[in-house]
């Protein structure tokens, strides 16, 4: 156990801002969704990590619930996804722009 | 040893994280993104938490990845392929992202948060179990709801209609 | 001395005064009442109640003689402690006396004159309306209730000058097509009620103000509450405040009595019907100034016993009067219109008033220029009231204003042109045998012994004017009977209209007032002797102003053996040569006509100019028209257009402009890409980070 | 006597409903009839206290925001008479104008649609009639609403009851412009209520402000308490701001030539005759006697604002050629003399505002029913094209001329009566100070009655004098629904004129006892 | 262990229940028709609000325990919650009746509105933060499927996955907040986590901030909150009317619930700085929304901004919570209102979407001849939204006002959260104006009165009756709020 807390907390930083670009940039919704899965992941980690420190267990209870929560919103929105693909065989979120002004 | 394991599963994980986001193959972009979540998943074991790794790997690697898996094959590759990001705002998302990175970064390295170490034991995965029946009894009753919601929902959306009525729309 | 027998009945004597303004009113109330039964009717009902209020006034007249003051007050505005009340001194029952009968007369030959007006029950209203208003001002005990008559005459004036309310070409003043300074020198009924309205108005204005000054020191509007405690005036001229309020209160009197400069609107005001103008002239609204100034100068004169010295005061009067004297003087000499040139005339004998008003406050004996202002109001009244009913008849048979257009009448209307050289020696000031000449007389003196700085400037002009009111009234009466028939009555006659004298009701009116002229100017010494007494024993019981009743009343040396005893030699030289002169320019001019007037004028650029210039009354009516109307109103569309539709517009536009703009913006940012919007979310966060971490 | 004030304010609201039924079930008539009686009763239930003194009435209400009370004093009781009886006046005028406004709508409407619809529907009459009852009735309905908003402001004891009824009469206002107004009703409307919401939700600033630093917002306790010194100045001006621009002072009036010009003839009437005065109530009530040190502060600056007003209004009302909007600027004018009396700090003064109001209530509503007349009989607002009218209308011409006189301050009418106590205020306080501005601004105050004088007998001669166009010979007179009132509101004007107790006896004391004399 | 007697747990219970069970009956039933499963819904929210009355009154529990060593506390606070979002609930269910007549799955429909319900209940009730993020997934998931709920129809999908991402990311936000906020203090109980902030050194401050920082932005995404509300007008235009009625007034409302349990207490608990980022946030989303609502046409997408104006109101009372006793009583009462008259508007838009077809601001001229009761709804509810008195929007205003002037004696700027809410008031009315000039002044291509679906008119007689009988006699709302107001005087502060 050498390492220091910091160092998993800048990792956690650096996927969260990774997820936010990914999710602020590419325009296929199944990368977002990537993006997405990233930055929870990074909020993970960073649960996970303190609880270690503290030491404590409620943060690994939380991440349990987190990765849970996770997967039920990822289903949601591949359902989404995948109506939409129905609708207009694209899923290129950026195209999805009639509700505007 | 630990530094150099942790360096690795670091690159590991922010390197096939950039992968998953910018190889133009959406399946390889699935697969590196599995790679970064295991990473996610060796951090863990990393720091003691060999159940919540446990977890992450099946819940994600195994079920979530495969879902996005079938989720892009389902979905015809030409239109996937295709699409290129428009450079300004790929170039304003990097710089957002360094942003985020720099900001959030320095606010953490200048905290008191590097002196923050410990020697204790790594906590008890038992106590994981207690806590979910004891304290976080009710969340647990309502995190069956939101399964039950997100599955009903997410049958009803990706449930084919016009198959049921007969009429197949294309 | 007759005593009616309503005197004997105890408390009666009081509401008697009261009737005396109250029953006109009721007329005017009646009237309408009357006016849906018959119109001819409401002629009598106003007559008789004319008549009514004209006996309740007569019977003041001996108490008031004796110098008897009735003073009576009834609660009014009791929130504030104001109360309303008549007061009938000698000065206010002189004053009444000479309204009532005139008016009486007036009405008397409006029945004729207006006959088979269509609106005659609205006329008849407003004739009520404008005598009581008048008796109104001068039975007042206090200012308030005086200026409701006096906004009452203004009224008054202003429905009857526009009385033919329908702007027919007739009944225009002034020339068609004659333009002065870019400006029509013609004037519609309507526009010159209005105009008279207003004009008047401004003097109410400068009235008002300083009625409220005196207020605000004295708390009190009653002319005898102001007269018993004066130390009011002293705190007021601790401030420097009196003399303004008192010049401020003038300025109602310059507005009513068209006195330069809001002089203007009277020459207008001949739009109305011509018994209007002799009432407005001889009775009540131009008589309303003289009479204000009358009730207020001995009170401010007085105020020298405590040490106030009201010099100004005076000074602006007796200028104001002797400029507008001889300012309309000289426009009355060339007007071609004959009653405006009783309007002139009006204007200028009332300057002659103001003017003995403001001498006798510079002198020792104010009594007398006192006097000799108020002998010549009532002077005025009697020859000038006959003057324009004469002249309305002939208009009326002569259908026209010009008095190009007459000509020649003598013969035809033989008691009118009798009448006519009556009253019109009576306004020349004709020697010894008219009340005009007295009266003047009397200023002259005044004027001459007042002994003060301005005395002899003073002189002068009102000698001058006089040499012009003898001109040119000799002119008016040549012009209209003497000479060959105009054109304009031979196309008469050949159209069938026989030129004729005037009905019983019209020249009877007239006839009496010119024959009291002469009358009085017979005893008219004795008649002046007997005001003068009057009036020495008023001022002296009621402001305390002494006067030197040893010495003969008007000085001077004892002439002709007496029958003139106490005029000053000079005055009468003085008065003898202006009326001579006057009347021998006139005579050669118009009456002989040796030389023709017009080819004299135009024999020399610089007769041209002056009688140009006097035509375009000095130009005074045109720089008002530019400066108070024509040029506001340009600003005035100006601003609306530049300032309020631009500028001010701006809060309605710029609001609605801002919202709309600020909304479209919006818009824009909502592109509905869904990339942009996370994008703007993470940016988000770091913003509201960085808002918390400051 | 219980009750009574909570009676006439509620039954104009309550029973609104009932005068929308009985417009559609009987029409017009009966509608005009019965807001008419209505009100005229709810008028004598508001004169019946003023007759024995001072009288209040107090109910629970919500424990943060105090009580809700009804004051009649002094001060309330010309505002509330002149309130109900213009209100009472108006509905009967309101009948003839209304149903030919509706009628021309439905007209036009049918015009229109014929054109667009190519001819094939036919007018009918009865369409027609049931369209009016309607309309009609939905007039009523919102014009009792109306009234009686403009009544509770007056008798509100409370800061956030007075905010509640000063918002209540904007929005049956704003109906009745976009519903019944001419040309661009709808932009007016909208631009009417913006603009005196802005207004009122200033105020509100102020009461928030000074009710929550007391703890209080029930007059009476802030008047015990005081308002704390670190609020006065900004409650102040935020107040004064506020019902400035309701009563349209120089600068935030432009609302309000537009909402005239496009507004109805009933609704100008009333708004111009009560709900302006709202704004000048607002002085006396909130600025004057809740925070009189404020006052005495901002007192010059009223007093010129006002003074400013009327010059301005009077200037912009002179070169007017719809007639509607020459009485916008008439208003505006008006409201600036109540302004420069409120500004005249001294009880005199006033009192002279306050009955300022009342007579300009009484020339204001004369003058936009002779307008009303106009209309009706004419068909044209344009002053150009009128003239020579007082032979044809002579009732109409000498209503219109007294209410002239009114506006002018011309004796025998109440105008005099509240011009001289309110110029005499000003300038006893100019003496009192010493000060030459006052003494400035009362001269020209009294300068600005003569352009009064000049623009409304100005356009008097322009309308009813001169020559009479052609195509006006065969206008006759308005029916008696026009000239009753307007007959009785004269009378009313010469009766105040002469004996000016009737509510000299109400204001002055009052107001002594408010500046202290 | 499980308080079975607790109003939470049993209100989970119910409806959880029942919501599980309605999918479970329409697998079982053969037969189509739809208004048996509203009726099931319907009663259970029916006899979920009745329940959480009868707790209310026989409980007598005086004050709002903020704090509790469990997860979920019953308190007043949160009955005040749930009493709104029930209400929220049974208008949107009354509403959808005519609405889902036609449309496919009503047995998932309701059953997912029923989840949501508890979600949003749950939310106010919480005071862990790891049961505060569960309930808020509890609340979002159904209601991402429920915006994309017409498959068919583009927008509706397009709206729920702007919503469904804008979500998700939120999702990640707010945890990684809560990891911040467990990392610094130890724990996940809200109590613990403000005493552990309100202990912090200065070299800690800035990652406190941080976290708090995120769970603004994580609420404040379902609050509206400029700059997170961009997908807001997309989903309720595009989503179903009668969901964007539960999108504007229960998950928003439940966002402030969350946003007072968390971001106040954290405010209050660290100092001033955070009130002033919420007074600047306040008044760039009232100004935003309404300036944004001018010029739109259409009438769901010109609500929805209007929400957001209104979202900008709200957080006045919060923002000057610490200062104002009555900020979050004023913020409590207008949530109470706001939701009343935001589903008012929404169900009567999904009156005119169900009679007419139309959501143009264009196409519903003359409305108020053609479906006179739900123009009046509206009407009435567009009035109170602007604040007219005497409606009920008017008092909570007056008292978001109040509060923010209130606090001007101790914070300089509060004053001018009152003259910008003010100013936004004016604004709004031009647009809230421009809805009632259409139905009202505009005539209509014909003037035929059209049957208006009587679920629809059930709710505006409703909600014209809460709108007005509260607009008239505001008081006892007033008290229940401020009885529903959590005490802070015990509260660690900073100074």
């Amino acid at each position: 156990m050498a390492n220091a807390l910091i160092d998993f907390v800048l990792v956690s930083v650096a996927l969260l801002a990774i997820g936010i670009y990914g999710i602020a940039v590419k325009r296929n919704a199944i990368r977002m969704l990537f993006g997405i899965e990233m930055v929870i992941n990074s909020a993970n980690l960073n649960l996970v990590a303190f609880s270690r420190y503290i030491p404590n267990s409620q943060g690994q209870t939380f991440a349990l619930f987190s990765i849970a929560i996770a997967a039920a919103e990822v289903a949601v929105g591949l359902a989404l996804v995948i109506v939409a693909y129905r609708m207009y065989r694209n899923i290129d979120i950026a195209d999805f722009r009639s509700l505007k002004g | 040893m630990v530094d150099a394991v942790f360096l690795a599963l670091s690159v590991l994980t922010i390197g096939s994280a950039i992968a998953a986001l910018e190889i133009r193959s959406l399946i390889y972009g699935s697969i590196a993104l599995m790679l970064a979540l295991s990473g996610v998943a060796g951090f863990f074991l990393l720091l003691d938490a060999p159940f919540v790794a446990m977890f992450q790997l099946s819940v994600y690697v195994g079920s979530i990845a495969v879902l996005i898996l079938f989720t892009v094959m389902l979905v015809r590759r030409e239109l996937i392929f295709n699409k290129v990001e428009d450079k300004r705002r790929r170039y304003a998302g990097i710089a957002l992202m360094i942003v985020i990175m720099l900001g959030i970064g320095t606010i953490i390295i200048g905290s008191g948060l590097k002196t923050m170490d410990t020697n204790s034991a790594e906590v008890d995965y038992k106590k994981i179990g207690e806590d979910f029946l004891t304290y976080y009894s009710p969340a647990l009753i309502v995190m069956a709801l939101i399964l039950a919601s997100s599955i009903i929902g997410a049958m009803t959306l990706a449930r084919r209609e016009d198959v049921i009525d007969g009429q197949r729309a294309d | 001395m007759t005593i009616l027998p309503f005197d004997f009945i105890p408390g009666l004597g009081d509401l008697k005064v009261w009737a005396i303004w109250i029953l006109p009113f009721v007329a005017a109330l009646i009237i309408p009442a009357v006016g849906k039964a018959s119109k001819r009717a409401t002629g009598y009902v106003a007559v008789a109640f004319a008549l009514a209020s004209a006996i309740s006034v007569l019977t003041l007249l001996p108490s008031a003689l004796s110098n008897h003051e009735i003073h009576n007050q009834i609660p009014w505005i009791s929130s504030i402690g104001l109360k309303a009340g008549v007061l009938a001194d000698p000065l206010a029952v002189i004053m009444s006396n000479v309204v009532a009968w005139i008016s009486f007369l007036i009405f008397v030959y409006s029945t004729g004159y207006m006959k088979g007006d269509k609106d005659l029950t609205r006329f008849f209203f407003w004739m009520a309306f404008f005598l009581g208003s008048m008796q109104l001002i001068v039975l007042s005990d206090n200012f308030l209730q005086l200026f409701f008559g006096w906004e009452g005459v203004g009224l008054a004036s202003y429905a009857l000058v526009g009385f033919w309310y329908r702007d027919k070409k007739k009944d225009y003043v002034g020339t068609e097509g004659r333009h002065v300074l870019g400006l029509m020198d013609y004037y519609s009924p309507t526009h010159s009620g209005m105009k008279a309205f207003i004009m008047t108005k401004v003097g109410d204005v400068m009235m008002l103000a300083g009625m409220f000054l005196i207020f605000a020191f004295a708390g009190t509007f009653g002319f005898r509450e102001l007269t018993t405690n004066t130390s009011w005036a002293t705190a007021m001229a601790a401030q420097h405040l009196l003399i303004p309020a008192a010049v401020l209160l003038f300025g109602g009197a310059i507005g009513k009595s068209a006195q330069f400069p809001l002089n203007e609107w009277l020459l207008e005001a001949m739009t109305g019907p011509t018994a209007v103008s002799a009432l407005i002239h001889a009775a009540t609204m131009v008589k309303a100034g003289v009479f204000l100034v009358a009730r207020l100068a001995p009170l401010f004169f007085a105020l020298a016993a405590i040490g106030i010295n009201m010099d100004q005061f005076f000074e602006v009067i007796a200028w104001v009067g002797a400029i507008t004297a001889l300012l309309l003087a000289t426009q009355g000499m060339v007007h071609p219109e004959i009653k405006k040139v009783l309007a002139y005339s009006t204007g200028s004998q009332i300057g002659y008033m103001m003017m003995a008003l403001g001498v006798a406050g510079l002198s020792k004996q104010f009594v007398d220029g006192y006097t000799a202002g108020f002998f010549h109001l009532i002077s005025h009244a009697m020859f000038k009231a006959s003057l324009f009913m004469a002249a309305g008849s002939v208009l009326h048979i002569v259908g026209s204003r010009f008095m190009t257009d007459m000509g020649g009448l003598r013969k035809y209307m033989k008691k009118t042109y009798v009448f006519m050289w009556a009253a019109g020696l009576g306004l020349m000031g004709a020697p010894f045998i008219t009340t005009g000449f007295w009266s003047k007389d009397a200023i002259f003196a005044a004027v001459y012994q007042s002994g003060n700085t301005w005395a002899l400037p003073l002189f002068t002009i009102a000698v001058v004017t006089a040499v012009i009111t003898a001109f040119y009234t000799t002119r008016m009466i040549g012009l209209v009977f003497f000479g060959n028939k105009s054109k304009h009555i031979e196309e008469l006659e050949k159209a069938g209209h026989h030129i004729h004298e005037a009905s019983p009701s019209m020249w009877v009116p007239y006839g009496i007032l010119a024959a009291l002229t002469i009358g009085v100017g017979v005893m008219g010494l004795a008649f002046e002797h007997q005001i003068h007494d009057l009036f020495v024993n008023y001022l002296g019981s009621t402001f305390g102003i002494k006067s030197n009743v040893d010495a003969v009343a008007m000085g001077g040396q004892p002439l002709l053996g007496g029958f003139l005893e106490g005029v000053n030699p000079i005055a009468l030289m003085a008065s003898l040569a202006a009326f001579a002169i006057g009347f021998g320019l006139g005579y050669v001019f118009y009456i002989g006509r040796f030389v023709d007037p017009v080819k004299f004028v135009n024999s020399n650029i610089f007769f041209y100019a002056i009688h140009k210039f006097f035509l375009n009354r000095w130009y005074l009516n045109a720089l008002i028209y530019w400066g108070f109307v024509v040029a506001p109103l340009y600003v005035a569309r100006g601003l609306y257009k530049y300032f309020e539709n631009i500028v001010l517009e701006g809060f309605n536009v710029v609001p609605e402009k801002t919202m709309a703009g600020g909304a479209r913006i919006m818009q824009a940012t909502q592109t509905g890409v869904s990339q942009s919007y996370l994008y703007i979310f993470g940016v988000g966060i770091l913003i509201v980070v960085f808002l918390l971490l400051i | 006597m219980q009750f009574v004030l909570l009676q006439a304010l509620l039954l104009p609201l309550l029973l609104s409903p009932v005068a929308y039924y009985i417009g559609r079930k009987s029409g017009p008539t009966a509608a005009a009839l019965f807001s008419f009686g209505l009100l005229a009763y709810c008028t004598v239930l508001v004169i019946a206290p003023v007759l024995s003194g001072g009288y209040e009435e107090h109910y629970k209400w919500t424990q943060l925001f105090g009580e809700f009370g009804l004051l009649l004093d002094g001060l309330a009781s010309p505002f509330a008479i002149m309130i109900y009886l213009i209100s009472t006046v108006v509905a009967l005028f309101s009948k003839p104008y209304m149903v030919s406004r509706i009628t021309t709508m439905f007209e036009e409407r049918m015009n229109t649609e014929k054109l667009v619809g190519g001819g094939t529907e036919m007018v009918e009459s009865s369409s027609l009639k049931s369209h009016l009852n309607h309309q009609i009735g939905a007039y009523y309905a919102l014009f009792l609403v109306m009234a009686m908003g403009m009544l509770g402001t007056v008798l509100a004891t409370n800061l956030i009851e007075f905010y509640v009824f000063f918002e209540v009469m904007l929005i049956p206002a704003f109906f009745m412009l976009a519903i019944w107004g001419y040309e661009s009703r709808r932009r007016v409307a909208l631009l009417f209520f913006f603009w005196t919401h802005v207004g009122a939700v200033i105020l509100l600033l102020g009461f928030l402000s000074i009710g929550l630093s007391v703890g209080s917002f029930n007059y009476a306790d802030i008047k015990t308490h005081g308002i704390p010194p670190h609020v006065l100045a900004l409650a102040a001006v935020a107040i004064i701001v506020g019902l400035a621009v309701k009563m349209a002072s120089f600068v935030v009036h432009m609302w309000l030539p537009h909402v005239y010009k496009a507004s109805p003839t009933p609704l100008n009437a009333l708004s111009s005759g009560a709900m302006l005065g709202v704004g000048a109530y607002g002085f006396f009530r909130l600025i004057i006697m809740l925070m009189p040190a404020q006052y005495e502060h901002f007192a010059l600056a009223l007093n010129i604002w006002g003074l400013v007003t009327m010059i301005y209004g009077g200037i912009m009302a002179l070169v007017q050629d719809d007639i509607r909007k020459l009485f916008a600027y008439s208003s505006i004018s008006q409201m600036g003399y109540i302004l420069f009396g409120i500004g005249s700090a001294s009880a005199l003064g006033l009192s002279g505002s306050e009955m300022m109001f009342v007579s300009h209530s009484l020339g204001k509503v004369i003058l936009f029913m002779m307008v009303g007349a106009i209309i009706l009989q004419v068909g044209t607002r344009s002053i150009t094209k009128m003239g020579g009218l007082a032979g044809k209308m002579p009732i109409t011409a000498v209503c219109a001329m007294i209410g002239a006189l009114t506006l002018m301050g011309v004796p025998p009418t109440s105008g005099f009566m509240a011009e001289w106590t309110m110029f005499y205020g000003a300038l006893q306080t100019a003496i009192q100070q010493g000060s030459m501005i006052r003494m400035v601004t009362f001269g020209l105050g009294l300068i600005a009655t003569v352009i009064t004088m000049a623009y409304v007998l100005w356009m008097i001669k322009r309308i009813f004098f001169g020559k009479l166009p052609e195509n006006l010979e065969k206008t006759k007179e308005a029916n008696w629904y026009v000239t009753g009132p307007m007959m009785v509101l004269a009378g009313f004007s010469v009766v105040i004129g002469i004996y000016p107790d009737v509510f000299f006896n109400q204001i002055i004391p009052f107001m002594k006892g408010l500046v202290g004399v | 262990m499980i308080d079975f007697t607790s109003t939470p747990i049993m209100l989970t219970v119910i409806l959880g229940a029942v919501g599980v069970l309605i999918p479970v009956i329409n697998v079982a039933r053969k037969e189509k028709g739809s208004s048996v499963y509203g009726a099931i819904t319907l009663g259970a929210l029916l006899a979920a609000i009745g329940f959480v009355i009868y707790q209310i009154i026989t409980k007598h529990i005086t004050q709002s325990a903020i704090f509790s060593s469990n997860v979920l506390v019953d308190d007043k606070f949160g009955s005040f919650f749930a009493i709104a979002m029930l209400i929220v609930g049974i208008m949107t269910t009354v509403g959808s009746f005519n609405y889902m007549r036609k449309r496919a799955n009503p047995a998932v429909y309701y059953s997912l509105i029923l989840l949501a319900s508890v979600g949003m209940i749950l939310i106010a009730y919480s005071t862990d933060l790891v049961m505060l993020f569960i309930a808020w997934e509890l609340m979002s998931i159904p209601t991402y499927v429920l915006a994309g709920y017409l498959k068919k129809d583009p927008s509706s999908n397009e709206a729920a996955i702007k919503y469904f991402l804008f979500g998700a990311l939120s999702s990640g936000i707010i945890i990684y907040g809560i990891s911040i906020a467990y990392g610094l203090t130890g724990s996940t109980n809200i109590e613990q986590v403000i005493v552990g902030f309100s202990k912090l050194g200065p070299d800690m401050m800035p990652l406190a901030i941080l976290a708090v920082g995120m769970f603004i932005a994580g609420f404040g995404f379902k609050i509206g909150l400029v700059p997170f509300h961009m997908w807001l007008p997309d989903a309720y235009e595009g989503a179903p009317p009668t969901i964007a009625a539960l999108l504007a007034a229960g998950t928003k409302k439940a966002g402030f619930a969350a946003a007072l349990r968390v971001i106040i207490m954290g405010a209050i608990a660290l100092n001033l700085h955070w009130a002033f980022a919420l007074a600047v946030i306040a008044i760039v989303t009232m100004t935003v929304g309404n300036l944004a609502a001018i010029k739109q046409r259409n009438l769901t997408r010109m609500l929805a901004y209007s929400s957001i104006g209104q979202a900008g109101y709200i957080l006045i009372g919060l923002s000057v919570a610490p200062i104002s006793p009555i900020g979050i009583q004023a913020s409590l009462f207008h949530i109470l209102n706001h939701s009343v008259m935001k589903a008012s508007t929404f169900i009567a838009v999904a009156g005119i979407v169900t009679t007419l077809g139309v959501t143009h601001i264009e196409k519903i001229k003359g409305l108020g001849k053609r479906m006179p009761i739900t123009a009046l709804g509206l009407t009435i509810s567009l009035l109170a939204l602007a604040g007219v008195p005497p409606l009920n929007g008017f008092w909570s205003k007056l008292m978001l006002f109040g509060s923010a002037i209130d606090a001007g004696h101790t914070l300089w700027w509060a004053p001018y959260l009152a003259v910008a809410g003010v100013l936004n008031s004016a604004l709004s009315l031009a647009y809230y104006g421009w809805i009632i000039r259409k139905m009202y002044f505009e005539e209509g291509e014909s003037n035929k009165r059209l049957k208006e679906p009587k679920s629809v008119i059930a709710v505006m007689i409703f909600s014209i009756i809460f709108i007005v009988g509260i607009g008239i006699y505001p008081d006892p709302v007033i008290q229940f709020a401020k009885s529903a107001v959590p005490i802070m005087s015990g509260l660690p502060v900073i100074h």
